[in-house]
């Protein structure tokens, strides 16, 4: 609501730069308007209070004073659109505090401290590119010399991606007592993913278990971005072997168990394709210039690994996140 | 004053009928005290429940009525039409699809501007809007 | 933009009305005013036209003339706001359309068809109050004569309640092979939930399995809104009897099986919350109220029933649900 | 015309120097042939920028300088200061963050109202925003 003072403000502003013109009333002009916002004028109030204020200053002519009922006119649908922001503002805050929730209950659907087993280092990082992320990954102790660990990606928006990976961790987290190797897992996750999401939308996922005595990681891959097995007394990555349809997709996928064996200094890369496809200049990072950044953060511990190449990472794509970013490393010290 | 400005009902069967129904809404607030900047926002409101006649039901009719409240003096719109009606008011009432130009269109707007809106519409049955913009407590000797 | 035919058409309206001024122009005024702004002209550029337009049409007083610096000036911090709604929009459709998969995905979690058994019939009605909604139900056929049933509330707003909802669905989906009676499987989630979700948060949930042969429900409840028992011989509803935590408070919660027997023409009602927070003219329906509005729609199919009750309920609540609203009707023939 | 105007380099250190750069702003978008809509949004965005310097760092300089690319003319301002930076850009840029009035405020509106926007900002580092409106290819003869 347009107040007397206001008015007569606005009227004293308007008699200022009448007296003389100066950058500093069209600065307070300015300002006013950022206030008058402020307190929810709304522009056809504006208009209507300038016409008033012209009759204080001097001989208004007939066909002035008329033109500005057209403008009013013409102003008030420019004030529902006024009025119309602060049901967008509102719809949207709400939103947001929806959002931020779900974030803190995603937050809880991931480990919230990593496995500790002599002679091995883990790192992750793993950053959502919007609120709520489609990546997933756990570590599930099995008994003391033994860990599970799963990384996942869900395809589709936000929203219904968390609703997926809830169930995925439900899911796993249902079965952890039962002892299955990760092909039987991968099946089993397979048929309930079919069972229960939308044809559309798909999970790739690597699951497996680590022998922390063996140093032995026993897995399966169901058509995720493949890993990298960095094999320290050659100085040399290889891709990580493993295929297998990713969940969801026909009811009866069958998945192949793969083995490792990680030596002393042996470092192992899972990761999501988020990782590789963070662009440089607006081309896909290609594996082997992957593979060039990370041999530039060897011999470091696997946390400040992940750290450093997601760092480098972030950088090379101007620091935009196209997808989100998961990556985990393990290493055999 | 008020007094002698009854309720009057406007057929829309014409968009001439909509600068008819506006200059009566406009002539009766200003009877009623509204300021010009209300006087317009009624007539825009006017506007948009005729238009929504004229485009969408092909005919129907708009009241304009002063009312008291409770001490309070105020103007009330009724639009009503026997045209196919809004299918999901619900969805009508929010902006976006208001901006569509369907039936519905601008009615987020009117009550935005109004003080108490209410709607009644089904598919086949027609709509129905009454709407009330309230100006303050009657003055004495009025 | 403001275009040269656009300012030509904004004179001609300002001379029409200064020549007689009349309704009809500052009808035609208000058109113009939603055209402009779906053209997209702002408000600084709505002033500034106004301003030339007068030029046009007399002889402007230097005064006027100056004013309409300083007018546009304020107008600019308008500019800003109608400039901010295209944003505001866009993110709000965006946001629609990710809500509009979610809810999709959360179709997908409810059975698409009913359990058919001779001598049963089953309704149901579950409507969400906003998009996603926090109440879920299932039937699992179990075998030939026994089917598994769920029903729950979620707490807390949309989003995280179909994360949750989620779990639940895939936890249960994972478990269905397992000879779990009502109070095993209840523990069972309630070890999950409690692990999974926020504390804030909690599940209530009615758990049961019914033989079509006895016509026998055994069920076990976790703090859910209590349903109904109609006995037709009677002609009475009765209350379900069962309590038991919450899902999520407590690691060790127990719960206890009850079972009923469903005689000809007896009808069971289970529901959640939404169904009796129906607000009668502000004020929540008590139970006693609902029972008089189930008296007065039974003797027809447990479908038709559902249905009926539900428009019963909603005219009630002045066609505004408040909270999620689940029914189930089971009904003996 | 334009060659004989340079960039201009104002110190921010009181409000009166926020007015100082907006006339500079002024002047200069005027010689080089922008509407008087685009002078005061010019304006405009020289006080969001100066603001932000002169409330949150305290002190700092707006550059405006002519600016010429692929044959075409703009307007360039650069707001640098060596103040606490903003620790979440993404947030910043952001409308509902911007009515809040913390440091940032107003930059969504300088995004929307120039053509081109880039923000440096990290927390202890200071601020650097560069905006540029364009206004067309160069006149022959200018
Ligand atoms: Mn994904
Ligand atoms: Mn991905
Ligand atoms: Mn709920
Ligand atoms: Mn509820």
């Amino acid at each position: 609501m347009v107040t007397r003072s206001l008015e007569e403000e606005y009227v004293k502003l308007l008699r200022d730069y009448l007296n003389g013109p100066g950058e500093d009333q069209l600065y307070f002009a300015q300002q006013m308007g950022k206030w008058l916002l402020a307190h929810d004028v709304s522009p056809e109030e504006l208009t209507d209070m300038h016409g008033r204020a012209l009759e204080k200053l001097g001989e208004v002519p007939e066909f002035v004073r008329a033109s500005f009922s057209i403008l009013t006119e013409v102003m008030i649908e420019y004030g529902n659109e006024h009025r119309s922001v602060h049901s967008w503002r509102s719809r949207h805050q709400q939103m947001e505090a929806e959002l931020t929730v779900a974030q803190a209950m995603q937050k809880r659907l991931l480990p919230n401290q990593l496995p500790d087993y002599p002679g091995l280092e883990i790192g992750v990082v793993s950053i959502a590119a919007k609120q709520i992320s489609g990546d997933y990954y756990d570590f599930i102790c099995q008994d003391r010399e033994r860990f599970c660990l799963t990384v996942a990606d869900i395809t589709g928006n936000g929203i219904s991606a968390a609703m997926c990976m809830s169930m995925l961790k439900y899911a796993i987290d249902s079965l952890r007592e039962m002892p299955l190797g990760p092909d039987e897992m991968l099946r089993h996750l397979n048929r309930i993913v079919g069972r229960n999401i939308d044809p559309s939308m798909f999970v790739t996922m690597l699951y497996g278990s680590y022998d922390t005595h063996q140093h032995c990681f026993r897995y399966a891959v169901a058509g995720h971005e493949p890993g990298f097995l960095y094999r320290a007394a050659e100085g040399v990555f290889y891709d990580l072997a493993g295929q297998g349809s990713v969940l969801g997709l026909c009811p009866n996928s069958e998945y192949e168990v793969q083995e490792v064996r990680l030596e002393a200094g042996d470092i192992l890369i899972l990761l999501t394709d988020g990782v590789t496809e963070c662009k440089k200049n607006r081309y896909y990072l290609q594996r082997d210039e992957l593979v060039l950044q990370m041999q530039a953060e060897l011999g470091v511990h696997a946390q400040k690994m992940a750290n450093a190449l997601y760092n480098r990472l972030l950088a090379l794509s101007q620091f935009e996140l196209l997808d989100d970013y998961t990556m985990i490393v393990l290493r055999r010290t | 004053m008020w007094q002698s400005c009854g309720p009057e009902t406007i057929k829309i069967e014409r968009e001439a009928d909509i600068v008819t129904a506006r200059q009566v809404g406009r002539n009766m607030s200003r009877q009623l005290g509204f300021g010009t900047i209300m006087q317009s926002r009624i007539a825009t409101s006017i506007s948009e429940l005729a238009r929504n006649i004229y485009l969408y039901a092909g005919s129907g009719t708009i009241t304009i009525a002063p009312i008291v409240r409770n001490g309070v003096l105020g103007l009330q719109l009724t639009a009503i039409d026997a045209g196919p009606g809004i299918p999901d008011i619900r969805k009508a009432m929010e902006d976006g699809y208001s901006t569509s130009g369907a039936l519905g269109a601008g009615l987020p707007g009117v009550r935005r501007m109004m003080d108490e809106f209410e709607i009644h519409s089904s598919p086949g049955e027609g709509t129905r809007v009454v709407v009330v913009k309230w100006n303050g407590p009657i003055e004495e000797g009025v």
